[in-house]
């Protein structure tokens, strides 16, 4: 058995794979250099790359995320943090109308090859400002590649592809997997961004999951498999590219499928991923096409009142329940 | 002793009983964290308890304070029970705001406390925002937004003291510099000295400096940008100078902090600075250590009572989105 | 037949009849003032109501947004503009993080009534940073109530819920219709939010349309019925509260639904509504649940281009075409 | 006459020339779009050729130019044609970026001239990071960002001002102020006199004033500006004073402006001061008049090439979202 790791750790790595292996690539954030960022994701790289490679930014996401992309477009590789998930609505602009649209509007002139890297999701007790997944809000917007690994080889690899994109990557990088373990990534480990995982198979049900609510569907399977329900898990690894092909293949073999996402229903990416799965599958389907979502609430403090608003294993164990038997 | 000087004292000693409180709560929360009692994340403000309660000193009851995660003094020095707070720390029922707000979004909205905010320099413009409101419905309501020193280097700072001046709206944005962001130095990363005041001439309007754990100081300063406020002369920044005593949230010990340097800042705890004034202008030690037992009692008696609470009901996950109290967002 | 207006004149009309009706309204924008608006959608107000009731901002949608914040926190009902709704990306941490959230967070003690206004959408070859439709963003926020009026009448209408509401309300008007007739809204006339109306009722297929996406539904309506297929044409008027219960109704009559929505596929309202559909309505499906929306590109100058990326006339008809006969 | 005299003549002439040219080519701008040849927004930069060219005279063709939508000046003062411009705004494939930027996002990425940005103020951070990136690689690269008057109240603004004090960034921050936003005069909205210069100081840096309307005067500032930068010495704030010819979009036709204002402005056209400069320093009006003719002849060139150009290929419309040059988004 390999090394075990922590996604908390594998953030570390990842990145220092690509500082080491290509002199263009920067970091820059708040927090991020001596003391190692809030959630340790940087701890020793200010210590092995140096000032110069690991930059402290005042409170100024706007700032930050423009800074990257004005490097981006002159040679180097910029991987920025945005310390919270949340706080991509304090640098939209950039997300949204600046980074994406660059290329297009130019007409090709310019190229854009940077990585914003952020805290996502909830679980935590954070609260309504700290808590949210926000990956459906980068799903909204065309040019965007968007990455968020559910396990530590993952982070590495998937990192190692974001950093060497010339397209510019949204990576998310879950709150509530910073602890958890995993493989430690091989030397020259690399995922492509746009290829999802199927994270264990299964005939009964397609569930279709992203980032913290891979493991929760890996914990239902093992539920399930006690009451004869064989579930497929499909780990998507990106949003976009998004990988249809892989989720319509499992479709086929099981002809049922739940989408499981963290971010609220209304707008939440599982919607995008079910009606494509309502055109392209219809006639694959033998039952609904089912979501289990966040709901439609903002994220409440108390962990009593956050887990009744966010998917949970026993949630997604009903659900299945009622999709096997529909 | 006069009439004037007896009036001092108590006054001096109102304050420094609420500081007391404030201080006392602080310390029942990081207590109750390193038992397990409080989840999530809390950011105390024990050693800022001055520029709460002088600026609180200096505002009417139907004046509008909004504040930041770091936000526990301000809510007390306006009316917020530390029972309420404390029972919303450990996700009590009885919590300040229902369990739903957390450490960082304490709100006391019928006494004008009209939140905290998570999001670094948010609420600026929103305080402006009630300034403005007041200056609509004609009262002479004043608007105070505070923040910390990190907040200056964000735009909505810069939005905020631009419309505010232009609109001469009746507001007063505070800054408790404390020298530190998370656990970078503020020097590290702004372009001026005095990151709050060194940006109000860049706005058209006064930038004040003031001893943050001075309450006396304070609430002058205060009283002096609230006056102005009120009397249709526009904005201030006030620059209170202080220092927080525990680390950034509950998960930082601070290490980054040079030793002394916290030990000189310690030495000035508002507390101490309060209860030197006040045996100087002629309080006995008795009446500090009476107000001191007030204090004491008034905390742990909040800390039982939020102790023995009920938690949070888990159905009221759905309620409060909409006006109407529900949730619904379909038919 | 009454009188007819234009959906420009109904802005300013729909805004004068509640700041006539109510003082704690109030207008702030950016020249909305004595210049009344670059889309002269608030032209005469200033003259009417005087300064002290229709306010001109700088350059600061933070500000605008936030003092509008503020001040609905304090018994106004301030109904902000933001000139393009691409710059919801300057303010869009009012939008996503503050407002929606504030009632909720505060344990219902804060109550945030105001409107954002916003000029959406594309067609008129403004590019890729003033052409886009944005109403998913705001779909991925709950707390938000969201309308986008396809008529001058709906435009009053919806505005006085709007405006009379208690919850906050992001109301996107559609660029490309302003210069569009319909009929005058009667005095008092009040459209509730929350409920779609069928705009054009058909046997074979219901189109979902919303904004001006409708007239798009209406003009393949004529189309298509010279062919013998019969559209109903559900107009959505707002995204939340969504009304899925009229389509739902609709999809009973007819077994085939198509959405046609103008912001990008990826992330697209569309896309929840399809998935409700295809969870809700799965038994009464008779074909895959079709979505025509926005190409996932930015949106490019060019007329010819433009044409290609966003929802028209002749491509839904080819859509409806191949549905009907599927 | 000396040599440097004649130098100077021939330099000035040069700059002469190509405000001539930027002229003539919004004036073809305007022209084409009266005879709807040109659609969607154009926001002409007449009036403001003194800061393009000025600003362009001393820069090296390798430092960076970000401007706005109001950017058809600086395109064509960092090298793009006036053919391409103009293709580009009658939505020709031969236009400056393919027909799908218009006239708000004109780009000459490969002389530096790294875009032009339409939402207000997003440019000033990238600025910053193209700076940052020169640093890093060694060069003595500068980046220079021009902006509106209106610029200067939004948060990027702030942010990247600090941000480039901080850093010790390579970068020049030009404001064009104009005396307007669309419609609305600066001074309504702005709480300080001079809405950029007197905001410098808020971030530690110079905040210079230049007549934006004398080239001369324009390419003095900014070489002083931009040799600051290039020392290392950090970045410097340059408002430029002028005023813009025609409305702000092509359906404004400027009537809030007073009368005796335009014309005071009119009479100070920085085509005007310069050709009044040539002849004080000892060029000839023929001189001038060849200049003038050389600039017509490009621009009627440009204006007949670029009608006469095939429209851009509908095809075109999925090509460029990555940098494989396609759209996927999914398998
Ligand atoms: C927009 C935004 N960026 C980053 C953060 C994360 N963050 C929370 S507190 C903090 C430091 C704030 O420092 P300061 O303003 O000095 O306040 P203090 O915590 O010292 O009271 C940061 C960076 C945030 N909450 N919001
Ligand atoms: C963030 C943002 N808000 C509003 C606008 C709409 N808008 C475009 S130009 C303009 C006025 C800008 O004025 P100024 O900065 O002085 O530049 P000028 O047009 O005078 O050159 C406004 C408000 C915008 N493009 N971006
Ligand atoms: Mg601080
Ligand atoms: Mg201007």
């Amino acid at each position: 058995m390999a090394d075990l790791t922590t996604y908390r750790d594998a953030v570390s790595e990842g990145l220092a794979r690509e500082l080491r292996r290509d002199p263009t690539v920067v970091l820059l954030g708040e927090d991020i250099g001596a003391a190692g960022g809030v959630f340790k994701t940087t701890a020793g790289l200010f210590e092995e790359f140096g000032a110069e490679r690991v930059w402290d930014t005042p409170i100024s996401e706007q700032a930050i995320v423009g800074a990257a992309m004005g490097a981006a477009m002159t040679g180097m590789r910029p991987v920025a943090e945005i310390m919270f998930s949340d706080f991509f609505a304090c640098c939209w602009d950039y997300l949204a109308n600046e980074i994406p649209k660059a290329r297009y509007m130019t007409g090709g002139q310019v190229t854009v090859p940077l990585v914003v890297r952020t805290a996502n999701g909830g679980g935590l007790g954070f609260g309504a400002q700290h808590s949210q997944s926000v990956e459906n809000w980068a799903l909204t917007v065309p040019g965007l590649k968007i990455a968020a690994p559910s396990t530590p080889a993952d982070v590495v690899g998937l990192m190692a592809s974001a950093v060497r994109s010339d397209d510019p990557v949204v990576f998310f990088e879950h709150k509530g997997l910073f602890a958890s373990k995993g493989e430690a990534a091989p030397p020259g480990h690399v995922v492509p961004l746009g290829e999802a995982r199927v994270a264990r198979e299964g005939a009964d049900v397609t569930v279709v999951a992203l980032a913290a609510t891979v493991p929760l569907a890996l914990a239902a399977a093992d539920e399930l498999a006690g009451e004869g329900i064989d579930i497929e898990v499909v780990d998507l690894r990106c949003l976009i590219p998004l990988d249809m092909a892989t989720v319509l293949r499992s479709l086929e073999k099981t002809s049922r499928l739940i989408v499981v996402e963290e971010n609220p229903y209304q707008g939440g990416w599982g919607a995008t991923v079910a009606s494509v799965v309502a055109d392209e599958g219809f006639e694959m389907l033998d039952a609904p096409v089912r979501r289990l979502a966040g709901e439609n609430v903002p994220l409440p403090f108390a962990d009593a009142l956050e887990r009744e608003v966010i998917p949970t294993v026993a949630k997604l164990v009903e659900a299945v329940r009622r999709l096997a038997s529909y | 002793m006069t009439t004037a000087e007896a009036v001092a004292i108590a006054m001096l000693l109102d304050w420094y009983e609420q500081m007391a409180v404030i201080r006392g709560t602080e310390k029942a929360a990081h207590d109750l964290f390193l038992r397990g009692l409080v989840k999530g994340t809390t950011h105390l403000a024990a050693g800022h308890e001055a520029v709460a309660v002088g600026a609180s000193a200096a505002l009417r009851p139907d004046d509008y304070v909004f504040a930041t995660y770091r936000g526990h003094h301000h809510a007390i020095a306006r009316g917020a029970s530390p029972e309420s707070c404390l029972a919303e720390l450990m996700q009590k029922s009885t919590g300040l705001c229902g369990a739903k707000g957390g450490s960082m979004h304490l709100t006391r909205a019928d006494h004008g406390m009209l939140g905290s905010y998570a999001i670094v320099g948010a609420h600026l413009p929103m305080a402006n925002g009630a300034a403005w409101s007041a200056k609509l419905r004609g009262t002479t309501q004043v608007a105070v937004a505070f923040f910390g020193d990190g907040a200056t280097n964000i735009g909505a700072f810069h939005e905020a003291l631009n419309l505010a001046a232009v609109w001469k709206l009746p507001v007063v944005f505070v800054c408790e510099n404390n020298k530190y962001m998370e656990y970078t130095p503020i020097e590290a990363v702004t372009s001026v000295p005095n990151p709050a005041a060194d940006r109000a001439a860049a706005n058209g309007m006064p930038g004040v400096l003031v001893d943050g754990n001075d309450v006396v100081a304070v609430q002058h300063t205060m009283s002096d940008a609230v006056e102005r406020a009120r009397s249709g002369d526009g904005p201030t920044v006030v620059e209170a100078l202080t220092y927080r005593h525990f680390g950034h949230s509950r998960t930082d010990p601070a290490t980054y902090r040079p030793a002394d340097e916290v030990e000189a800042w310690l030495a000035r705890d508002p507390l101490i600075v309060a209860r030197q004034l006040l045996l100087e202008i002629g309080a006995t030690q008795a009446d500090v250590d009476a107000a001191d037992a007030r204090a004491k009692a008034v905390v742990d008696a909040a800390s039982q009572a939020a102790q023995a609470a009920p938690p949070a009901d888990p159905a009221t996950a759905f309620t409060d989105v909409w006006a109407d109290g529900g949730a619904a967002w379909r038919t």
